[in-house]
């Protein structure tokens, strides 16, 4: 079981989303973060002096997946979230041990 | 003593009346008008404000600021052109029955002294303004999201004075329409149907939102804030249009106050049974549409005449806003053609069908539905040529307007722009920054 | 010519006065009465909205376009109530002094030039109207996040006719409580308690919420927004309840300031003592209970009164709201009870210690505290008759209007709707979409 | 009977004009002007909030209800300080040009029927209760985030006392300032100089913020809310401070407005080229800084006028925030002294340039860039006198009250508070509570 | 160590906090979130427009625990979240490999 | 790689991430949290009644780094972010077993 880990432009939240459901993966968490990496912030102006936001807002998508989807569950994200240019985002892969699902109290692969 | 104390009788009479009425002395101020008059034009330029957050809350959070800066951008504009020469190009000297002459440039010739019936002339420019103002502010409900901002500097003092101006002279500055007795009593035409041609017109020049910027309102409790505040200031719209603090005036304010609510709970109902749900959008919406649909007929309609052009305005404009703008396919954001240009011609219409002798006075006229009458059918014709050649003269003109903002600054912001929102690529500025801890420096 | 000139003076003086004060000629419209009243009805009309967002910013954020929908849809019943059968009921004439006749349905039989004092009297309809509304806003406080919507459809005409129409008949229209000399200035038993007996009752009929449904305030900046502007509109609501722009109405205005400012300040400094912080909350609270406690008395009582009735409105309303509720175990949600009930007794019986001939003029009573006299004991017992026939009349037939919407829609929603709040339940419409991403898709 | 009949006529026209002017009857109240100046003394009451909302807004998320929350104190304070010895401090009897005496506290000796002009005294007693209660507020802007709420308590009533009621007096009140010639038409040099005097003395004497918590304005849309309020009660402030609803009236009226916008638009195109993006708080600002900046003129300068000196004060007051703070390095969190400050000196010392026997009448004067004469330079000396001895009376008297409050409460709050935000460690009362699920459980 | 992650309903986060508490694992972090799983979304009506809403609010709780509480934690979780119907979210759990205190500098199974 | 996931207090933000910026740790992902741990909550008041608030907002900065940054990082968010007083957070390492960044395409070390 792999928890893959994807942070993505607040814009293509939906086109992932999409993609995700395509492929079957329908458990999905979505979390609204602030990122920082090679894209410069943006600055806002209030009564003249600038405020720069380097922590742009950005969409944190999480699925637990099956070891053997996550290939193609990064591909897609990659794919409907590529816009070449800098701040397109992450993806990150780490390993989770169990998962359990809270109505019934299933747990392992099946809960996923 | 006999013939003394008769003439003195009569004298005293006739001063009491005299001095009650302004009759015997028709170039008076009166100060109790007048003070209703400028406390009208106060509550109706708060209806910009209104309109601003009635707007607001509705646009996408990324483009609240925008719209609401549009908005208040006409208060900022339309005031100082209408001093200028809008109010010279609508109430001036009439030229052709089409526009007012330039004598009173820059208010020429207006002292504090002079006078407009009972009211300062003063309070008449005042009260005059704030209808200019509002009107082209309720026009950029249409372009949510995507309209550049110095098209929008451009676009608004250049469609008040083409448009807005001579719309206002035909009907209240001595043109065409009010001499051939087209009624219009607070400014179905030359505000709600001259706002609504011009949406349209603008909001097929600007083309559509990509469909990912299409969002729920931002803020529901702003959209109640605007319509609370624009249910207000209409009483000054409205009760105000008598331009005097007489009975018909308090009979506009009931009027005015029966059909939008009439409207506002015809608007939940149909929803309720379109939807399965009652919203406060709706109920806003409605009571927006029923003040739109009762000001052309406020002073000269019955309390059960209101009651039916409330129920008309909204179930009217639901179906415009839900269905007609889907059908048509343009995409006017906050439905200005479906809540003002529709209410405004039901509006028109109705006062065609309703109108009464009874509110008007003798002189007035019994409209189709009352008098069944050809008097009330002669009216009803009268009616439609007045809105008919406001929807086409405006129509083209504002596609003329745009032409030349289009080719001047440029209509349309760039997609990028559209998908940042516009608070940020246009004003650098975010409507929100509710969150505690700070996410940038400040310099 | 001495007779001549010494008539001709006499006569000059005479007709000064005349047209002055309106004593000559009873029966004209003053346009500058007329002018406050007008603008008097549209402070108060504004009074609904402020109160939905009085009322809205108290609520949890899940609730909150219902809270508001359920005030701005009193304006969308009770306007066309009102004038259908609502004004009759209350102004028409009367009916065993408890009621009004049917006289004037759909305001029949009054014209644009019918007076009602030197106003016209589609200016005091219009007033009027506002009245009502607010009085049945104000109960749907205590509602907040378990009334079913068309529950409420119902309740509110339903109690507007059965409930505020005779009260407000008793006392304002001709009825047995102001022939017996009860003084009510502006409301504070036809419209504050009014709604308080009934905002009890409804909220013993609708039972408690669940704890996990009691939440903190969503917006308290909205809060105050609700009192700003029910602080402005007031002004309409007692100055205006003198039915002329004339001394006494001023001195209400300044009367109303001075207590709402006064129990303000109460309110924070014993919220400061009570629980260590002063919040606005409580600011807000405080100008409203000081505003409810001067509304019978504001034409009545003077300035020092006026301070009085502030401190103890400050100080009764809190511990009310504090600690009675909670004692008795009624969840009376926004504090109906606690602010508009205990504030309007109050208010109701120390008009009874403070009013004052130097107000009243010579046919007024001087109060108990004032003269120390029979006199005084007297009213003092004729204000408790009033407040104890509105509180319990109300109470029971509320209990009977709660019975019979039970027993037609039913009264409250589910529990599901409840924990999921009536905003998606109910209106399937969130307050706020403040986040940048859009989370669904749009059809 | 020729003379009869001749006399007769002479009679006749005498009591029309005399009833419709008041000339021959000075002591009668006239019910239009009443009118008027109850609406504009709500209006202005109004100004309160709309500042609490301009002000709130522009303040960091977790200052926003302690922002608020001290402005509005200003109406819980004020409006009693007023009653009691306030008015007579400003308007009683007049003592050595300095102060009013004390003949009238606690309103002793003004009855309902006393009159002020043709306005009832309590309507004056009103009207001018709202500018103590704003002037005040205003002052409160430069503080945000740092000021103790016991200290705000104990300062708000003393400098109204030492400062604000001085001041009105030497201006309104009988005192030096009005009996040289100094003119103010509705308190540019009693309400912005002076509060901007005291906001400089007070943000002095509390020192700087911590970078870390000066942010960003929480609410932009709030912002929008405070100066649609603000621009609509400026209405009441300007136009009201004629105290007649005359042909001058209106003409302040529409001065106003006019100054407003230029300002508005100026501030907007300023911006745009200085920094690249125009903002809605710069539009927002420029019409504050307009409103400002007419004040003193409203009823002296003809359009033209107003015009310039709207596009003087946009310039001005915005180098002044952006430029002019930095460089003299005080912490004014919200622009008081660059908005009200330089605003109202700016329109004190146009007044001098622009004022015009053109709405002035013939006992005026002519401004030296109207007359070019030694009349209007003389107006110009004038002008700077009046508010340079009101910059150093305020500045000083404040440093001293500041003084005071020092070391009686304190003045300033701990760090932890300050990095906590006031609201949760003075008021324990979070403004939002926008998130669905509870974070905590409610006792 | 292990992190013990919970995705649960909004109105479930007291009882969870409580139940948490009362097993004496008092440090828990957590994070509002929006899910998508076997869950259907929910409608909003706009001006007659009808907004599918299919990312739901959700709580996230993190807890990092000893190895061997993380049995304990799962159940109390799941017994208090549990309603039964679609919806009840789900636990996930992983290893984590260190924890500091920021405080004191502390660092391995005490500064949990 | 290993994903240094760091609880800190909200005003400490700004300082943490200038520190990571020195150290040349570009990429960060930030989230608003609400935490519970040895320190005592707030109480509002409302209307007389008391709300206990003891989930503390806070903010969670997660970075995935290399091994061997690990200790650095971890060192510097310590110092910046430490008052002494309860509730100063915690930092959890836990192990990422891969990253891609979605620009590119590119996976491994080098995407970080
Ligand atoms: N090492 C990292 N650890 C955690 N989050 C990261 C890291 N690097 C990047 N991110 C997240 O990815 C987002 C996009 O990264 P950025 O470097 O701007 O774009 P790109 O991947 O196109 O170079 C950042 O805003 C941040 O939220
Ligand atoms: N594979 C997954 N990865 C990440 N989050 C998931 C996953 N599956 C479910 N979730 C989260 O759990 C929540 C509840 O899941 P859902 O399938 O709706 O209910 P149930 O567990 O009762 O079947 C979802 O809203 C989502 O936030
Ligand atoms: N075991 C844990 N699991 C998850 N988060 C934790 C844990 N312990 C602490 N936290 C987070 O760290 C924050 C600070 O912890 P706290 O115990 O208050 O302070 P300190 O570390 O100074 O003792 C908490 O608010 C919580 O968000």
């Amino acid at each position: 079981m792999k928890r893959v880990e994807a942070i993505i432009r607040d814009e293509k939240l939906c086109g992932a989303k999409e993609a995700l459901k395509a492929l079957g993966v329908a458990g999905m968490t979505v979390t609204e973060v602030k990122g920082h990496g090679a894209q410069k912030g943006i600055t806002e102006v209030y009564r003249g002096r600038q405020y720069s936001v380097d922590l742009l807002p950005k969409i944190k998508i999480e699925a637990i997946v099956d070891d053997n989807d996550v290939k193609k569950v990064t591909d897609a994200i990659c794919e409907v979230s590529r816009t070449g240019s800098i701040g397109d985002g992450k993806i990150f892969i780490s390993g989770v041990e169990d998962c359990i699902r809270i109505r019934t109290g299933e747990a392992g692969a099946k809960a996923i | 003593m006999r013939k003394f104390s008769y003439i003195s009788i009569l004298m005293m009479v006739f001063m009491v009346v005299a001095s009650q009425t302004g009759w015997a002395d028709d170039a008076a101020l009166d100060t109790g008008d007048n003070s209703w008059i400028l406390t009208s034009s106060a509550l109706v330029l708060l209806m910009t404000p209104g309109l601003a957050f009635f707007y607001g809350g509705m646009s996408s959070v990324k483009n609240i600021n925008n719209m609401i800066m549009m908005v208040f951008l006409c208060m900022a504009i339309i005031s100082v052109q209408w001093v200028f020469w809008g109010y010279t190009l609508s109430f001036g000297p009439d030229c052709g029955s089409f526009v007012g002459g330039l004598g009173m440039l820059g208010l020429h010739g207006i002292t504090p002294d002079s006078l407009s019936g009972t009211l300062s002339e003063y309070t008449f420019v005042a009260f005059q303004a704030t209808f200019a103002i509002i009107t082209v502010g309720l026009i950029l409900g249409a372009v949510e999201g995507r309209m550049r901002f110095n098209a929008c500097m451009l676009f608004i003092p250049l469609w008040a004075t083409v448009c807005y101006d001579p719309v206002c002279h035909w009907v209240w500055g001595g043109g065409w329409a009010g001499n051939m007795g087209i009624l219009d009593f607070a400014g179905g035409t030359v505000v709600h149907i001259n706002s609504a041609a011009a949406a349209l017109a603008l909001c097929l020049m600007l083309g559509k939102r990509k469909t990912a910027n299409i969002r729920p309102p931002a803020n529901v409790p702003m959209i109640a804030l605007g319509a609370g505040l624009l249910w207000f200031g209409w009483f000054g719209f409205n009760a105000g249009s008598e331009l005097a603090a007489d009975g018909r005036a308090a009979f506009a304010w009931v009027i005015t106050n029966t059909a939008a609510a009439t409207a506002a709970f015809t608007w939940v109902v149909v929803e309720w049974m379109h939807r399965g749900k009652p919203t406060l959008l709706g109920l806003a919406s409605g009571a927006v549409a029923g003040l739109v649909a009762i000001t052309p007929a406020a002073g000269f309609v019955g309390p059960l005449g209101s009651v039916q052009i409330g129920i008309m305005s909204g179930v009217g404009c639901y179906f415009a806003a839900v269905k007609m703008k889907e059908a048509i396919g343009y995409d006017d954001a906050l439905d200005v053609v479906g809540v003002h240009g529709v209410g405004g011609t039901i509006g028109a219409f109705a006062t065609g069908l309703y109108c009464t002798k009874f509110v008007m006075g003798p002189d007035g006229v019994d409209g189709l539905f009352i008098g069944w009458s050809a008097e009330g059918a002669n009216q009803l014709g009268l009616q439609c040529v007045g809105f008919l050649a406001t929807w086409a003269y405006t129509f083209v003109v504002t596609i003329i307007v745009c032409l030349i903002v289009k080719y001047t600054t440029g209509l349309r912001t760039t997609e990028a722009q559209e998908d940042a929102g516009l608070d940020l690529s246009l004003h650098a500025e975010a409507g929100y920054h509710l969150e505690t801890e700070p996410v940038g420096t400040l310099k």
